[in-house]
């Protein structure tokens, strides 16, 4: 125990140098794949078919094939193509693009278990399909995603270690290079998951917050209570 | 010369998948009972099983699945052996168990508190009105939500391999070496492969999304 | 035995955010007796309702069915003795109208399949509701949700049942139907505790009619006494609404 | 019944250990499988990726390491090595329409690639990314091959590999050559738990003797690699090694 | 200009999942016009108003307001002149009661904050809710919940109101309030359709009373002619019921 806290000492400045690219490459992508989420979603609910076909088949080809095959193919394949990403661009846009893909499914699952009379009660009153969505549907559908899309937001911190494979030292690269400098991987490992927790705790934390911030005064089951 | 490498190599590229299938089966059935038990523990239980799932729900989602991997095979596996793909069905399992139940979670809190009253003041019991009346609702809800949880496992199930489960990625990966290079002609096969399974699937789960969907809720077909 | 009342509502207070909606209610029912409640929106009927089955505990006060106190424990076998109509119907949206009526009988009463099914159909055709049996709520019109709510409650055979507005949705003519229904189980012996503004029950097969106001009962007593003699100026106030309109005719 | 032995290795490693057909092979691997025979053990391969290989030694998941494992002070910490059997030195890889040169290569700009954690990622560091004159970025990447598609694409000037990986790259046809060549020296060897606890090292160092003074080892490895040059056995033996300190299990008793 | 009728409803059919619920439905709404609807539960009431501005389109037919016939392009101009009370209230469960009130008015009809919310103090001080304000839809009562729902439509001074049982879940004094309401609004020249079986409104505010039964409109007249002498066999019997409550008093 001594000797993991004298290694951790020695590391972990190392590691915590890799936090700012982890977070970095997590806030951007989240933010493109929030975007771009809410565009596929649309598509998928509310679209005409042909558009509705187009972003199923996004969803499908985003979350169907590994991210790191999707890091390559825009590292590596878009340079023939003549666009030559750096690193971190390319990394947060591949984080990015998939995320988009399931986060869409999360807010679609959302949407749909909203009972209709909503919508129609907006749309009786003269609001466009778009101001429907923006004023009555994703605020009602955002609140009951929070759960959801925390997995997606937790999932994607960690999936920033991809970057590694095209060159950018984050975390999860970081605890390897000590590894390799100490062959203490196991060590190496459980400092950078204490990192990742607090991460992912803060990250957790916030969303729950947010949830309990946001319940609508007189929903009980929300609370969990049942008489 | 990458082709013929692929066709001599595709049979070990589907045992590696054939192996990364069993693996996802198993972690998803286990995620899935122990997910839908922490999220009914986590909206109708006693505060202590509150926390007791908040706190699993934490760790399993926080610590990065490698290191799940490593601490299961290694250090629990050091007092209770076991091989590395049970390993990896436990460590992934435990990990899915606590997203699953933050999908669970979600859809159980949208049920209708109107409903869930009624339920109770027919001399429902706590347990029979979650059977009943929240689960079969929230369950029709989680089928979106949870093709993100397959589709995610699926790919996760490579991870496996850090403890020496050799699936469909590092069968593509020893290719990759082999070859010195070629890497996006391999992957795109590998890819490829991936994309069928999810694809096949995620049908499935929209064919029951489909088949369960019971009318008067938001979505398409609607006419507004 | 027929002595106690079958319900006893004593003392009963409920907070809401700092709000008293019910300020102290008590009163009785007796075995067989049929009370109505009246009073105008937002006064606390439905909370009242919602109390005596603990559906909303009251933060003070009791409730006694036959004899025993309305506690958490034990509570679902009570529960299963008291029918509710509720205001909002919150019919099952998951269940066609069939199951709907069915699910608590099997799940509650553990009656088999047939029977259910049988007491189902039974209180279906009473309300009119024996062609829809395979729509899901999100496919009926207002009065036919109201109804299969009302079928849902009766098929459990319930010592008591506690109605709110159980006609707001129905035409005239169902709406007689209902009250029709209502009567009968009023003289077949069935205790009921009825929220609701229809006269033509209140008339024919009230016992008591009880006055709200405000979280408090302001006064009670039959229906021939209350609606021609109110003691409250508040009372007659409120009647005259329900006389007036009923005059224009 | 002969003692079976596990040996981990990272089988994306070739020519020293790789996959085919469903089988490992390599010199490594063939070596060991040699040596195993020859000493009347068993032998079996496990591949997992480096970070797994140190604690399945140390829970004794395996039993030895048989991979291109370079012989390094920090390693000597935890574990115990057997005699050297090869010698590496680096080269620097660029392009092979590139018009560095050795030296252009590796300063004045330049961004190097090379695999994080490995001994050249190390030397890069060391040498010139701490030293101010020489202007140079380094960039690790998770797995060498992609540093080299990386230059491809053009984003790096130049890789760093060690001379087996080179080789193998030019002899696999793909378009980078060999600007100049690092001389590390650099020994490679099998390695065992610290302390020996299954009590085989000896048993190693004598197999790999044996393999070598037979001719089976040059055998071996020109079946792989044609052009290499075969090192003498054992190769340089830095002092800072606990198991080089005389008498050398196996080789002195 | 006012020779034309303002809304024209020609020949709307709609059939849900095979059933035919409107089977051919006409008839015109002059400017300043009310009109009610009466009919059994299930008899295509709710489905007619919701065929009108499109929220289910039509299978068949037309509708025209104003001389424009009605159909997705431009629609929701079109809805924002067309007042909607829903029998299910469908309040915006995210919203306090205000912010329900005012939400359309900003984002459709372009009101500053200002006046928006004064519109919606106006509305909402008329049905009587204006210590309401803050309160989210599920701390509502029924009642509270049906006047939100009124104010939220009469907040967008819409050139037609299409009301479905707007006093269903109201006491008679509240009843008697908001039909005064309409009233008023009848006086004040706006057009109206009101699913209703309320009496009171009916006699002292509707010009016609249209009787639907099984999809199709039976009889149709002003209520004077209509309440006392029904051409038809079927609408006679069914208004027996709504006056034969009323003879009880
Ligand atoms: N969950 C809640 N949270 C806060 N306030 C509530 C809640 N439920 C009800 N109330 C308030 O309590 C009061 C009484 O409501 P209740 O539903 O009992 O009225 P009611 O007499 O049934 O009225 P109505 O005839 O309109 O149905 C109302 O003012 C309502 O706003
Ligand atoms: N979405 C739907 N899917 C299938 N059937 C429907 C749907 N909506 C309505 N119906 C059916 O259409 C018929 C007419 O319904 P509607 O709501 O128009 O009746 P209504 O005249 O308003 O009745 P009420 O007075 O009970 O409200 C009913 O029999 C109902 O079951
Ligand atoms: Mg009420
Ligand atoms: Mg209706």
């Amino acid at each position: 125990m001594t000797d993991f806290i004298e290694f951790g000492r020695t590391w972990m400045p190392f590691l915590l140098e890799g936090v700012g690219v982890t977070v970095g490459l997590w806030a951007v992508a989240m933010v493109l794949g929030f975007c771009l989420a809410l565009v596929l979603v649309w598509a998928r609910v509310y679209a005409s078919k042909p558009l509705y076909l187009l972003a199923t088949l996004y969803v499908e080809v985003f979350r169907g094939t590994p991210m790191l095959v999707q890091l390559f193919f825009i590292y590596l394949g878009l340079p023939e193509i003549g666009i030559v990403l750096d690193p971190f661009t390319a990394a947060a846009v591949a984080i990015g693009l998939n995320s988009a893909a399931y986060q869409a499914e999360y807010f679609r699952g959302a949407i749909q278990s909203l009972p209709s009379g909503q919508m129609i009660a907006a749309r009786a009153m003269g609001m466009s399909r778009f101001q429907a969505l923006r004023d009555i549907i994703l605020p009602q559908a955002g609140r009951r995603v929070i759960p959801q899309w925390s997995n997606e937001a937790i999932v994607e911190l960690k999936y920033t270690s991809i970057a590694y494979a095209i060159g950018l030292t984050e975390l999860t690269s970081r605890a390897e290079q000590v590894g390799y400098q100490t062959f203490q991987f196991l060590e190496a490992f459980t400092l950078v998951a204490i990192i990742y927790l607090v991460l992912t705790g803060i990250v957790a934390q916030t969303l729950d917050f947010v949830e309990k911030r946001t319940r609508v005064p007189g929903l009980t089951n929300s609370g969990g209570k049942m008489s | 010369m990458v082709f013929d490498t692929l066709v001599a190599e595709f049979p070990f590229l589907l045992r590696g998948l054939w192996i990364g299938l069993q693996l996802l089966a198993a972690l998803l059935t286990l995620g899935f009972v122990l997910g839908l038990t922490l999220s009914v523990m986590s909206v109708y239980g006693h505060w202590t099983l509150r926390l007791f799932t908040l706190l699993f729900e934490r760790v399993f989602r926080g610590i990065p699945e490698i290191v799940l991997l490593l601490l299961f095979f290694y250090g629990i596996g050091e007092l209770i052996p076991m091989s590395p793909f049970i390993a990896a069905v436990i460590a992934l399992g435990l990990r899915s168990t606590a997203y699953q139940a933050q999908i669970f979670r979600g859809a159980m809190q949208s049920v209708d508190d109107g409903e869930v009253m009624a339920a109770r003041a027919l001399g429902l019991s706590r347990l029979a009105t979650i059977r009943h009346i929240v689960l079969p609702q929230a369950l029709r809800r989680s089928i979106g939500p949870w093709t993100n949880e397959y589709s995610s496992e699926l790919k996760a199930t490579s991870l496996a391999y850090v403890i020496g489960v050799v699936e469909l990625t590092r069968q593509a990966s020893y290719i990759v070496s082999n070859l010195q290079g070629n890497t996006l002609t391999v992957f795109a096969v590998v890819a490829a492969m991936y994309f069928v399974v999810n694809r096949l699937g995620n049908a499935g789960l929209y064919a029951l999304e489909r088949k369960m969907a019971i009318p008067g809720f938001e979505g398409r077909g609607r006419e507004t | 035995m027929s002595d106690t009342p079958i319900l006893s509502v004593r003392n009963i207070r409920k907070t809401y955010g700092g709000i008293e909606v019910l300020k102290g209610v008590s009163f009785d029912l007796e075995r067989g007796q049929s009370k109505i409640v009246i009073g105008p929106s937002g006064t606390g009927k439905s909370t009242l309702l919602r109390c005596i089955n603990l559906l909303s505990p009251p933060d003070d006060g009791s409730v006694i069915l036959d004899g025993v106190t309305v506690e958490q424990k034990g509570i679902n076998q009570l529960r299963a003795q008291i029918g509710f109509v509720f205001q909002e119907f919150n019919l099952f949206t998951h269940l066609c109208v069939l199951d709907n009526v069915r699910l608590a009988q099997r799940n509650v009463l553990g009656r088999s399949r047939h029977e259910a099914t049988r007491r189902a159909m039974e209180e279906l055709e009473r309300v009119g509701l024996a062609d829809k049996l395979d729509a899901y709520p999100a496919e009926l019109s207002g009065g036919q949700k109201q109804r299969a709510s009302i079928a849902r409650a009766l098929a459990m055979d319930p010592k008591l049942i506690l109605f709110d507005e159980p006609t707001s949705a129905l035409d005239p003519e169902l709406t007689g139907e209902v009250v029709q229904v209502m009567k009968e189980l009023a003289n077949a012996g069935m205790t009921m505790l009825v929220v609701s503004h229809e006269m033509g029950f209140a008339k024919a097969a009230a016992d008591e009619v009880i006055f709200m106001e405000g979280g408090v009962i302001v006064e009670q007593g039959p229906p021939s006494t209350l609606f021609t003699q109110p003691e409250h100026a508040r009372t007659s106030q409120f009647l005259q609404m329900l006389t007036h309109e009923h005059h224009e005719t | 019944q002969a003692q079976t032995l596990v040996a981990g290795i990272e089988a994306a490693f070739p020519p020293w250990a790789y996959a085919e057909g469903g089988e490992y092979k390599g010199i490594a691997v063939d070596a060991m499988r040699a040596i195993a025979e020859n000493q009347g053990m068993e032998v079996e391969f496990r591949d997992m990726p480096w970070p797994s290989l140190i604690p399945a030694l140390a829970n004794e998941r395996i039993d030895l390491l048989v991979t291109g494992l370079n012989v390094t002070e920090e390693r000597n910490e935890v574990l115990d090595f057997t005699i050297p059997w090869w010698e590496n030195d680096d080269e620097v890889m660029v392009n092979i329409d590139s018009e560095l040169n050795v030296v252009t290569a590796l300063c004045c700009g330049a961004t190097i690639g090379a695999q994080g954690g490995s001994t050249q990622n190390s030397w890069v560091e060391a040498n010139l990314v701490e030293n101010d004159a020489i202007d140079v970025t380094l960039r690790s990447y998770e797995n060498y091959v992609t540093a080299i598609e990386d230059m491809r694409v053009g984003r790096i000037d130049s890789v760093i590999v060690s001379t087996d990986t080179a080789e193998d790259f030019i002899d696999k046809g793909r378009e980078v050559r060999i600007a100049g060549t690092i001389t590390q020296g650099q020994p490679q060897a099998l390695a065992v738990s610290r302390g020996d606890p299954n009590n085989i090292l000896a048993a190693l160092n004598r197999g790999i003797m044996e393999l070598y003074e037979s001719g089976q080892w040059q055998e071996i490895v020109h079946s792989y690699a044609p052009y290499a040059t075969i090192r003498q056995i054992p190769a340089t033996m830095p002092d800072y090694v606990r198991t080089y300190q005389a008498p050398i299990a196996g080789l002195d008793d």
